[in-house]
């Protein structure tokens, strides 16, 4: 299995899960970050002392996938969070060697 | 109609209570989430250093007989003994004022407290705020409310506290902040702009209390200071906002809420002294003023965090200035402004009495900070200070998400 | 007793000023994190705007000597000169009155900024607010408080500004947001409900001195709209949960405090006219019908955020017509209520004053926000409505976490 | 004089009003973020309950005819009709106390409501305070402010509501918690400690409405009782942070926020009785001893969660012992203390009085709440209590930062 | 070594923190995440509107172990976090290519 | 291509986004994290009532890197993240079987 990882705009996130589900991939799990990168942050002026902010707001998105799957899951995230401007973001997918559902104890695939 | 005062005076006292948890937020919403909880403890703890202080001596100093001028004889009300008989029918009487004059002195050094946030340690701020109290707001107090050397000897016009309160408070914060040195981490945002516009709509709101209530009763005074308390709050917001729009290119909430209190800050002195133009130019200057020195501190060196020098001092010294420069002969303070032909004899009474008190409270508020800085030490550690003044003071956090 | 009168009216004052950051806090909780300052200075900035209106001609408009029963002539009070003569003995005076009336006109322009919630270039707001108290609430206040029309000709009653206050402002937001559009996202939960708590809070004690400051004096008439201002702000409370029980399953914090707000605009025109028993049939029915109206602006298409239609709209015509309904022939007003056998006329004479308020308000705050939107264009960027009001429009956001 | 003492009532009512929001944000606070709004509304829904409850039969079981000195006659004032004449000159009349006498009933049940945060059905809590009202509130309220047996026949002393209402809520709450059984979590901490502050601004503010709204007027007792409720507020901070510098090494900003609540109700049966100094150490020994007794709950093995018990029960107990033992016979109320050469006798007379309405309250509360577990059920399902109360029992959750 | 990635309930965290330091494991990273799956969300009503929440929240867990040790604490976090009903949540594991310990700067499984 | 999770000191964060940026890696993502770990907790008391607060606020940076920056980039960042006392954090890397950059899908390391 492989563990699809994707750092998004925050107002992409609907769509790329929407994507996922209509592609039968109905687990996912979301984190707020904050990424630094090619896009500028903001400057705020608080008293006329000025603070620059870095850091912009971002979605993590993690998703595990079949190893079957790897491929169209990845286009379809990037398909999805794609608004072609800058700060659109990451995606990248490692090599698991375990997946288990909890409830069950189920693992591999099939824990999928 | 003393019982009318009476019915006044109690309602301007509840609703000046609550600048003090109102100053707590607007300072509180200000520091960072790591220091919020400690910053409205000094603020808040005020109250019950300074009414101890009064009930012992403080109100001795202030209004008691005067010893050469310069003090009160402090055990003139001690423990308020004695002063509990019931005049017989209605009228404003000492149980009563020496309960207002406590909030007066309290609010004084809660404002000093905004130039310690996250970085004294809260028992230094105990000791300081008893020793700062007695020696610099008493004494001031003294000469400006009781029969000091500045009533006697100065014919300045301060309404309702510009020079004890704002003044002396602006400037002990500049000199606090300066014996403690910058905070390591100088780089922070008020954490909950919200809390700060609570703080502001508690802090208004007293106001009203505050500034109608010198006037003693529910006279035409009260309702003369009424009008311009409530122009001046507006229009500081208008100073404040144009300054930023022109020199950052957005007002802010910061700004407007800090606008209001400069402009409160300004009329505080001169509410009896001006028109309804008078009062919007005034709230206008003392605005734009005090949103151009609240960068001074950055070309000064000094960490004085929240702004009181800028707020509390510059503030009511432009008011202090306004009043003099277009008080308005009709009001109730018959002050001729000089642009409209007044006596300029005014303005040097009036600047003699900003550089009596601010030259006072620097100096004196210098010499505490290092004198207690060297007994007992002021500042926390740096450890105290990376962990945030609220879980070292108080191990405590302001929010618990989970 | 022209003294006390002063003292409840001082008091009075000190507790509608904090009706401003209360409806800030009340809708600024209501909006999302991302638009929660912009719409706490759209409010607040209401003071300043409308002060300076105020004292150049805006009590000129509303209580001139009429023009043809239209406007009052604007120059009447031009930079209110010449209104500071002490009376000699306490009584309320112009300079208080002054003050008071820009409260009611400025807290009349803050409720139409609900409307403007997260889309709105805060210039254009500004520039709006100025022309809609100038041309739709000072007319307005005329007609009703002043000399104009609607108080001359038509038999209507109105105690404290169920029309040009509540009706108006419900109205204007309507149009307004229907000029504006909807916003790109309108999935947005409040982000605070215990800020809103904190608003109702103030609006609440506000609402008492907005109501029985209306009396104009520490009177009987004060005393009795204390009671159905508190019994009809509790059952609005009951009306807006019950609905909500019955309809979603569950009564919401959110729906309690529409409920408050929904019981206490409807008693504001008939807080003089019914008894202990209908001021509670009345804020029952505000309640409810208001909580019935929330959820017609999605058939409507309107995206009216904040819902300042259903609650100050809607709201003040339940009250209106409640009081024709079951007024209460002993009460101060002494209207006796249809059911109780009442005069049929007073029916016509509320709907001729709520049409006239409900259709002047719509069809001039559609055309004002039609013409400003062609000149200056009301509407932000999408972008800057994506990054958020508060980021786009004041560079600040409202919480840092870190 | 009459009309003054309108003015000030008036006053008193609007800050009194506060105390409601106040005491809801106050608890909220200190609740975690899942059951925070489900708390503000227990303490809010009071006002609807108990206003309706007061308008049909409520304000004649307290004041009404006394029935064998235990209860007033229930019909005494249905509907609250024919209470509406002017008595032609401005006097407090029965329109006004009808209404402040709703809010002295409802906050005693908000109190009651902290023992139940997170875990009782809404929907039963509703029934509960109902109940509670009617069979424990009002027949205390007979008792000691209507024509009940205390009143004729204790000569104890309580001046404004120490036993029925912060005796009868501290007890309610302990019974109401130990009938529930405790929380399932019970690690929590408060989810907002600036918000309790808001409370306790709210709180502060309206307690000198309370205490001096007692008074009945614009007269010197309520400038005396205004000086007293300061003080006691004040070194209640104190005694209160004494103890957990003591104890845990640290002063914590919801100690100084309890301790302010905690001398606050202390001074509440004793501020007419106790001169300045003796506010002063009335508020230190009932900040000190309710920091105390906040610790005996976890002995007693009895989730009484936010501590009304020791903060209103114990605090309430404290305060009445104090005017018995330093009470100052130059005193409005002339109580001479024990230590002061005093009559023993009212020692007697207070115990018995504390006893009577702790021991009432106290059974009475648990049979009610047995009885309604039993009948109704009182408790959420574990589920419910898991996923909080906000969302289960309201459908809402208090924050959202997206 | 692994890094073990378990997406669990809130109130099961304590238990796995616990379980994990009884099997002599001591250090572990935890994150607030929003989670998706087959368990379903919840409405909220505000004046009449319905917002549907779609996301619960789950608390994430990483945590480094030996190669030796990967099976027994994946079943080690599997039993503490389990009640059995949905939403229980997922457990997965990637091979590490290198850790460190940023304070001593050692390497390989020293560094746990 | 590389990913390497940072777990450090939050006042150590700024230095380690400086030190990347200056080693010309110009892409991060930032999560708040709660560590546990040989760092003691705190101990809050709330009306005589002691709360053990066991997780200490960490910041968690995550950086995709090319795989020849890989040892060079770990030692910077610890370097940077270091202050030599308990508590300072861990380092660890993943192999990546992709990355893309979403704004204009390419992959490898083109993508970063
Ligand atoms: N090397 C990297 N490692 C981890 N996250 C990265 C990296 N580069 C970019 N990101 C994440 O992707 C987001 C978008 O990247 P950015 O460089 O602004 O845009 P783009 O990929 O469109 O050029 C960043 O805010 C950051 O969260
Ligand atoms: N394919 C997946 N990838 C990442 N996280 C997942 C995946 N499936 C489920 N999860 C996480 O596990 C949580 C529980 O999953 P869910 O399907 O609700 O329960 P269960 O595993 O018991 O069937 C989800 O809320 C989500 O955070
Ligand atoms: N085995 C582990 N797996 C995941 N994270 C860990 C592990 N050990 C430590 N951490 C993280 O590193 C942080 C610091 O670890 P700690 O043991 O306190 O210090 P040190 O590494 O200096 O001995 C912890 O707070 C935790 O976030």
């Amino acid at each position: 299995m492989k563990l699809i990882t994707a750092i998004v705009q925050p107002h992409r996130a609907d769509e790329v899960k929407e994507a996922l589900a209509a592609a039968g991939i109905a687990g996912l799990t979301v984190t707020e970050v904050q990424g630094y990168g090619a896009q500028k942050g903001h400057a705020e002026v608080y008293r006329g002392a000025e603070y620059q902010v870095d850091f912009r707001p971002k979605i993590r998105i993690d998703v595990v996938v079949a190893d079957a799957d790897l491929d169209a899951t990845l286009d379809l995230v990037i398909a999805a969070a794609r608004t072609g401007r800058i700060g659109d973001g990451k995606v990248w997918a490692t090599d698991l060697v375990e997946v288990a559902r909890v409830r069950t104890g189920e693992r591999g695939e099939a824990a999928l | 109609m003393p019982a009318a005062d009476v019915a006044w005076m109690l309602a301007a006292f509840a609703v000046v209570l609550i600048m003090f948890p109102g100053l707590s937020l607007f300072y509180g919403g200000m520091a960072g989430t790591k220091n919020a909880l400690n910053m409205m403890m000094m603020c808040m703890s005020t109250l019950a250093t300074v009414s101890v202080v009064y009930v012992l001596f403080g109100h001795g100093i202030v209004v008691g007989d005067s010893i050469g001028g310069i003090i009160g004889n402090p055990s003139g009300f001690w423990g308020f003994l004695g002063i509990y008989e019931d005049p017989g029918e209605p009228m404003v009487s000492d149980p009563f004022w020496f309960a207002f004059y406590i909030l007066f002195a309290a609010i004084t050094v809660a404002i000093v407290a905004s130039a310690a946030v996250g970085r004294m340690k809260f028992s230094a701020w105990l000791v300081f705020s008893l020793v700062w109290v007695t020696l610099v707001y008493l004494p001031l107090g003294h000469w400006v409310f009781g029969g000091g050397w500045m009533r006697e000897h100065l014919d300045f016009h301060d309404y309702a506290g510009g020079t004890a309160v704002h003044m002396a408070s602006g400037m002990g914060a500049l000199a606090l902040a300066f014996v403690l040195g910058p905070r390591r981490n100088t780089q922070m945002r008020p954490h909950s702009l919200p809390l700060v516009l609570v703080g502001v709509a508690m802090l208004w709101m007293g106001w009203i209390g505050f500034n109608a209530g010198t006037a003693g009763g529910a006279n035409f005074l009260a309702q003369y200071v009424t009008l311009t308390t409530l122009l001046a709050g507006s229009t500081g917001m208008i100073g404040f906002c144009l300054v930023e729009r022109l020199r950052d290119g957005r007002a802010t909430t910061l700004g407007m809420c800090s606008g209001v209190i400069a402009g409160l800050v300004g009329i505080t002195p001169a509410a009896d002294g001006v028109d309804a133009l008078g009062a919007m130019a005034l709230g206008l200057a003392a605005g734009a003023v005090v949103a151009w020195a609240c960068t001074w501190k950055t070309k000064l060196g000094i960490d004085e965090t929240l702004d009181a020098f800028a707020v509390h001092g510059i503030g009511g010294i432009v008011g202090s200035l306004c009043v003099v420069l277009f008080g308005y002969a009709g009001s109730p303070a018959g002050i001729e402004g000089i642009l409209f032909g007044g006596d300029w004899s005014i303005l040097l009474a009036e600047i003699a009495a900003i550089g009596a008190t601010c030259g006072y409270a620097l100096v004196m508020t210098f010499v505490i900070a290092k004198v207690l800085d060297k007994l007992i030490g002021l500042r926390a550690s740096d450890e105290d200070e990376y962990d945030g003044m609220d879980l070292s003071q108080h191990a405590e956090t302001a929010y618990d998400a989970a």
